[in-house]
C-alpha cells in the first residue's frame, strides 16, 4: 500500500480505459482496403448468413415434426431473418476496394438475398403454421444453404 | 430428517444455482463451434471456483468477514478502490446480462419483444431484493434452476456416440475450422464464466446472511464439494448438446433461442418447456445474486450496514445501491445493446477480475490470528496457488486475444 | 452477526498481558461494529496524540469521507473531502471521531460501546432511511 | 495527527540517509484493562521497509503464514524490512512526513507482534 498520495488514480485507469476503447473499436465495422481484406468479410458474411439460415432449416424441420411449439418457432426464424437483414447491410456498407472486388459483392449480394428470401418465406408459413409449406420451404432452405456452402468454398479459394 | 433435508436442499440449489447465462451461453457457443474440445476448461474452472468458494465460505463462517471487506482490509482504500471499480464494473455487466437473458427466456416464452419485456423484469428483480427473504430467493430459484437437468436428458436422448464424445472431451484439440488463438480466447471465456467473481462475493455474504458459524463449516463443504461440480456437469451437457446438434448443422450460436434447439430436437416440445423455466430460473436466480453481490460489495468496501438479514430501513445505503443499480441495469439494456454480447464480454472481463478477488481470499484465509486452527491445509494452498498462477495467466492473455481474434470471430 | 464467537486467538483479546497489534494490519480499513451488531462504517484512520513524555496514543478511531478522503490519491481525495464538507456544512468539518474509550473489542472486527446512531457518520445512512428507503412501497413491514 | 500521516512517511538515520518507509506502526496495550474497555494503545515500533510499494500483508511478522509461494514473494520484496522502536524516533515531521531515527538506533528483525 503506497500510501503517499502520489499515484494519480488516472493513471492507474488507463490500461482499463484503453481496455474499453479497443473494445469498442473491435466491434466496429472497419473498412476494407485491398481486395484480400473484402474477400475475408465476404467470406465472414456468408459463414453467418449460412449458420442462420441452417438454424431456419432446423427449426423448421422440428416444427413439422412438432417438436417446438408455433411462437418458439417464430422467434428463432425471426431472430434469424434479422440477423441476416444485418449481415446484408453490414457488408453492403463496405466500399469493394477495386472493380474486381465488385464482382464479388454481386456474387455475394445474389446468394444472401436468396438466403434472405427463403428465411422471409418461412416465416412467412411459420406465422401461418402453414404445414403444407414446410416441405417445400426445408428444400428452398436446403438450396440456400448449399448455395452459400458453394460460394463460402470458392472465395476461400 | 430435517437436517438431512436442509443439506439436500443446499446441494440441490448450488447445483441449480451455479449456471446462469454466462455458462449458458458461452457452453452452447464453444459446444456449436469447438464440440467438446474445450470441456477441459470447465472442469478447471469448476475446480478453481470450489477452491476459492469453499476458502471465502470458511472465512465468512470463522470471522464474519465477507470478501470485500477482506479486500479493504488487506489492500487499503486506495487498491481497494480499483479492485472495487473494476468488480463492480464486471459484475454490473454481468447483472445486465442476467436482466437482458430473463427478459430473453420471457419472449422465447410469450413471443412478446424482450425490449418491453425489459423494465418488467428489472421491476420483478427489484421488487425480489427488496421484499423476500434469503433463503427463500436461493431456494425457490435454485431449484427450478435444476430444470436445466434437461439438458442431461436431451444428450442421453440424442444417443451420441459417447466413446466419440470421451475422446474429443479428455484429448482435446483445435477444431481444423478454427485458429488456435480463437480457441485460447473461448477457453478464456469459458473459465472467466465458470468462475464470475460475483460468486464468491454472493457465496461468502451469503454466508455472514445465514449466519454461519464453525459449525456451518461441513454444510457450507458439501454445497461446494458436490454441489458446484453437478452444476459444472451441467455445463458440460449444454456443451455437449450443441456439440451434438448444432456443430453439425454448422449453426453458430447467437440467440437464446438456439440453445435451446438440441433440447426441443431430442425431447419435443415438453423439453423445450423445461429448457425454457430452466434458463427462466437460472437467469433470474443470477440477476438476483449479481445485484446483490452489487450491493453486497460498495457496502463492504464502505462499512455500511448490509444484507437481508436486517430490515430494509436499516440497510438503508445498501437498499439504495440495489435500487440505483437495477434502474441503471434497466436503463443500459434499453439502448437495444444485444444481452447476449453483453454476455460474451461480461465472462472475458471476469477473467480479466479474477486475480483482484482471488489474491485477499488467498492472504487472509491464510492468517492464523482470524482463522485460528481454520487456516487454509496445504491442499488449499497448493491448489490456491495452483489457480492463483492461472487466473492471472487468464487475466494477463484476455484482452490481447479478444483484439486478436475481435472478439472470437 | 451479533452472536459470533469471539476469536480466542485475537491479539487484542483481553487477558493476554502486553498485547501488541500492527495498525495498519489489524485496525486500519476494518469493520465498525455497534453494540448492537450492527455495521457502521470502517476504522478510516486512527487519530494519534503525542504526550509530551514523546509517546504516541491512539486517541480515536476515525471513520466517514473525512478521514477516508485524505487517503484517496488526488483528485479523487479531494472530490471527497469537498463532498463531505458541503454536505457537513461546516468549513472544517474534519473527520468523524470516535473516542477509543469507546472500543469495546478487537477481533476480526472492531467493536463499539456505542450504538451507531451516535456515530457521527450515521447521518448518510439516515438521510437514505427517511429519503429513499422509506419512501417506497411496503419498507416497513418487508420481512428480514 | 493520525496514523496515515505515520503510515508512508520516509524514514531517515541522523545522517539523513534513507532507511526506508514506514510500512505499519505496531502498537502496545498499557494500563489497566476495564470491564469491557480496551485500554489504551501507544505506539511502540515501526515497521520500516525499503520497498515503498506493497504492503507486507502480514507476512513479515511469522514464518509458518502460508501459502509458501506468496510468503517467499512477499518476504524477497521486503527483505531489508526492519523495526525500529518508538523510542528511537529523533523527530517525527508530520507535514514533511519524514521521520529522523536518533544516531544509536536499533534496527531489529520483523516478528510477530
Amino acid at each position: 500500500m503506497g500510501r503517499r498520495p502520489v499515484r494519480p488514480l488516472r493513471r492507474a485507469l488507463a490500461p482499463v480505459v484503453g481496455a474499453a476503447l479497443a473494445l469498442a473499436l473491435a466491434g466496429c465495422i472497419s473498412p476494407a482496403r485491398t481486395d484480400e481484406q473484402y474477400n475475408a468479410k465476404a467470406v465472414a458474411a456468408v459463414e453467418a448468413a449460412s449458420s442462420e439460415v441452417a438454424t431456419v432449416h432446423l427449426v423448421v424441420s422440428q416444427r413439422s415434426k412438432r417438436k417446438v411449439t408455433s411462437p418458439y418457432a417464430d422467434e428463432v426464424v425471426t431472430a434469424s431473418e434479422t440477423a441476416l437483414d444485418a449481415i446484408e447491410g453490414a457488408f453492403g456498407a463496405v466500399q469493394p476496394p477495386s472493380p474486381l472486388a465488385d464482382a464479388t459483392y454481386a456474387e455475394v449480394s445474389e446468394v444472401l438475398g436468396n438466403a434472405r428470401d427463403a428465411v422471409t418465406h418461412t416465416r412467412f408459413a411459420v406465422r401461418r403454421d402453414d404445414d403444407a409449406a414446410y416441405a417445400d420451404l426445408l428444400e428452398e432452405l436446403g438450396s440456400a444453404g448449399d448455395d452459400l456452402s458453394a460460394l463460402e468454398a470458392r472465395l476461400k479459394k | 430428517m430435517k437436517r438431512i433435508f436442509s443439506v439436500a436442499l443446499g446441494v440441490l440449489t448450488a447445483i441449480g444455482g451455479f449456471v446462469d447465462i454466462g455458462d449458458l451461453v458461452t457452453n452452447a457457443l464453444v459446444g456449436a463451434r469447438f464440440g467438446l474440445s474445450l470441456a477441459w476448461v470447465v472442469v478447471v474452472g469448476v475446480l478453481g471456483i470450489v477452491v476459492f468458494a469453499e476458502m471465502s465460505g470458511r472465512v465468512a463462517a470463522i470471522t464474519g468477514r465477507a470478501t470485500f471487506d477482506l479486500v479493504r482490509e488487506r489492500l487499503g482504500p486506495r487498491a481497494g478502490l480499483l479492485n472495487l471499480a473494476g468488480s463492480m464494473a464486471v459484475t454490473g455487466l454481468t447483472f445486465i446480462a442476467e436482466i437482458g437473458g430473463v427478459a430473453l427466456a420471457l419472449e422465447l416464452v410469450s413471443s412478446v419483444h424482450y425490449l418491453l419485456l425489459v423494465p418488467f423484469t428489472g421491476l420483478a428483480v427489484w421488487l425480489v431484493l427488496w421484499r423476500v427473504r434469503f433463503s427463500t430467493l436461493e431456494n425457490v430459484f435454485g431449484l427450478l434452476g435444476l430444470a436445466l437437468v434437461v439438458f442431461g436428458f436431451a444428450v442421453w436422448q440424442l444417443g451420441p456416440d459417447w466413446g466419440s464424445l470421451l475422446d474429443q472431451a479428455t484429448r482435446p484439440s483445435v477444431p481444423g475450422s478454427e485458429g488456435v488463438p480463437t480457441y485460447w480466447y473461448y477457453a478464456v471465456a469459458l473459465f472467466g464464466a465458470a468462475m464470475t467473481p460475483y460468486e464468491v462475493f454472493f457465496f461468502s455474504s451469503g454466508g455472514v446472511e445465514e449466519h454461519w458459524t464453525e459449525k456451518d463449516l461441513g454444510t457450507s463443504r458439501l454445497n461446494v464439494f458436490v454441489g458446484f461440480p453437478l452444476g459444472g456437469v451441467l455445463s458440460i451437457f449444454i456443451a455437449s448438446s450443441t456439440a451434438l446438434v448444432l456443430l453439425p448443422a454448422g449453426i453458430e450460436v447467437d440467440t437464446l433461442g438456439q440453445v435451446g434447439l438440441p433440447v426441443s430436437e431430442a425431447l419435443g416440445r415438453v423439453g423445450i418447456a423445461i429448457a425454457l423455466l430452466g434458463f427462466f430460473a437460472a437467469t433470474f436466480g443470477a440477476a438476483c445474486e449479481t445485484g446483490l453481490s452489487v450491493g453486497y460489495s460498495v457496502s463492504q468496501y464502505f462499512g455500511w450496514q448490509w444484507g437481508k438479514y436486517v430490515r430494509p430501513r436499516q440497510a438503508a445505503l445498501f437498499h439504495v445501491v440495489l435500487l440505483v443499480s437495477t434502474i441503471a441495469g434497466v436503463a443500459v439494456l434499453l439502448t437495444t445493446v444485444d444481452p447476449i454480447k453483453v454476455t460474451e464480454y461480461s465472462v472475458v472481463f471476469s477473467a480479466v477480475a479474477l486475480p483482484l478477488t482471488y489474491f485477499p481470499i488467498l492472504v487472509v484465509a491464510n492468517d492464523p490470528d482470524y482463522m485460528g486452527e481454520k487456516v487454509n491445509g496445504r491442499l488449499a494452498n497448493g491448489l490456491g496457488q495452483v489457480y492463483l498462477v492461472l487466473v492471472t495467466l487468464a487475466a494477463l492473455a484476455a484482452i490481447p486475444l479478444m483484439l486478436l481474434t475481435k472478439a472470437g470471430q | 452477526m451479533s452472536g459470533r464467537p469471539v476469536n480466542p486467538r485475537d491479539p487484542a483479546e483481553p487477558g493476554r498481558g502486553g498485547r501488541r497489534m500492527d495498525a495498519a494490519l489489524r485496525l486500519l480499513d476494518h469493520q465498525l461494529v455497534d453494540r448492537d451488531g450492527r455495521l457502521c462504517g470502517k476504522v478510516d484512520d486512527l487519530e494519534l496524540e503525542r504526550r509530551d513524555d514523546g509517546t504516541l496514543v491512539v486517541t480515536a478511531v476515525l471513520t466517514g469521507p473525512g478521514a477516508l478522503g485524505p487517503r484517496l490519491p488526488g483528485v479523487l481525495g479531494r472530490a471527497t473531502v469537498a463532498v463531505w464538507r458541503r454536505l457537513h456544512g461546516d468549513a472544517e468539518p474534519g473527520a468523524s471521531r470516535i473516542p477509543f474509550e469507546r472500543v469495546a473489542g478487537i477481533d476480526s472486527a472492531v467493536r463499539l460501546t456505542m450504538s451507531r446512531a451516535e456515530v457521527p457518520t450515521y447521518g448518510l445512512e439516515r438521510w437514505a432511511r427517511d429519503n429513499v428507503v422509506e419512501k417506497l412501497p411496503g419498507a416497513g413491514n418487508a420481512p428480514e | 495527527m493520525r496514523l496515515s500521516d505515520l503510515l508512508g512517511a520516509d524514514v531517515v538515520d541522523a545522517a539523513g540517509e534513507p532507511v526506508g518507509r514506514v510500512t505499519d506502526v505496531r502498537l502496545a496495550q498499557t494500563g489497566p484493562v476495564g470491564a469491557g474497555v480496551l485500554a489504551q494503545f501507544v505506539v511502540e515500533s515501526l515497521l520500516v521497509s525499503p520497498r515503498h510499494t506493497g504492503s507486507l500483508f502480514g507476512y513479515e511478522r511469522r514464518h509458518d503464514q502460508g501459502p509458501a509461494l506468496l510468503r517467499a514473494a512477499v518476504r524477497a520484496l521486503h527483505r531489508r524490512a526492519v523495526m525500529i522502536a518508538w523510542d528511537d524516533v529523533d523527530e517525527w515531521d508530520v507535514e514533511g512526513r519524514r521521520v529522523t531515527l536518533t544516531r544509536d538506533h536499533d534496527r531489529h528483525p520483523p516478528e510477530v507482534a
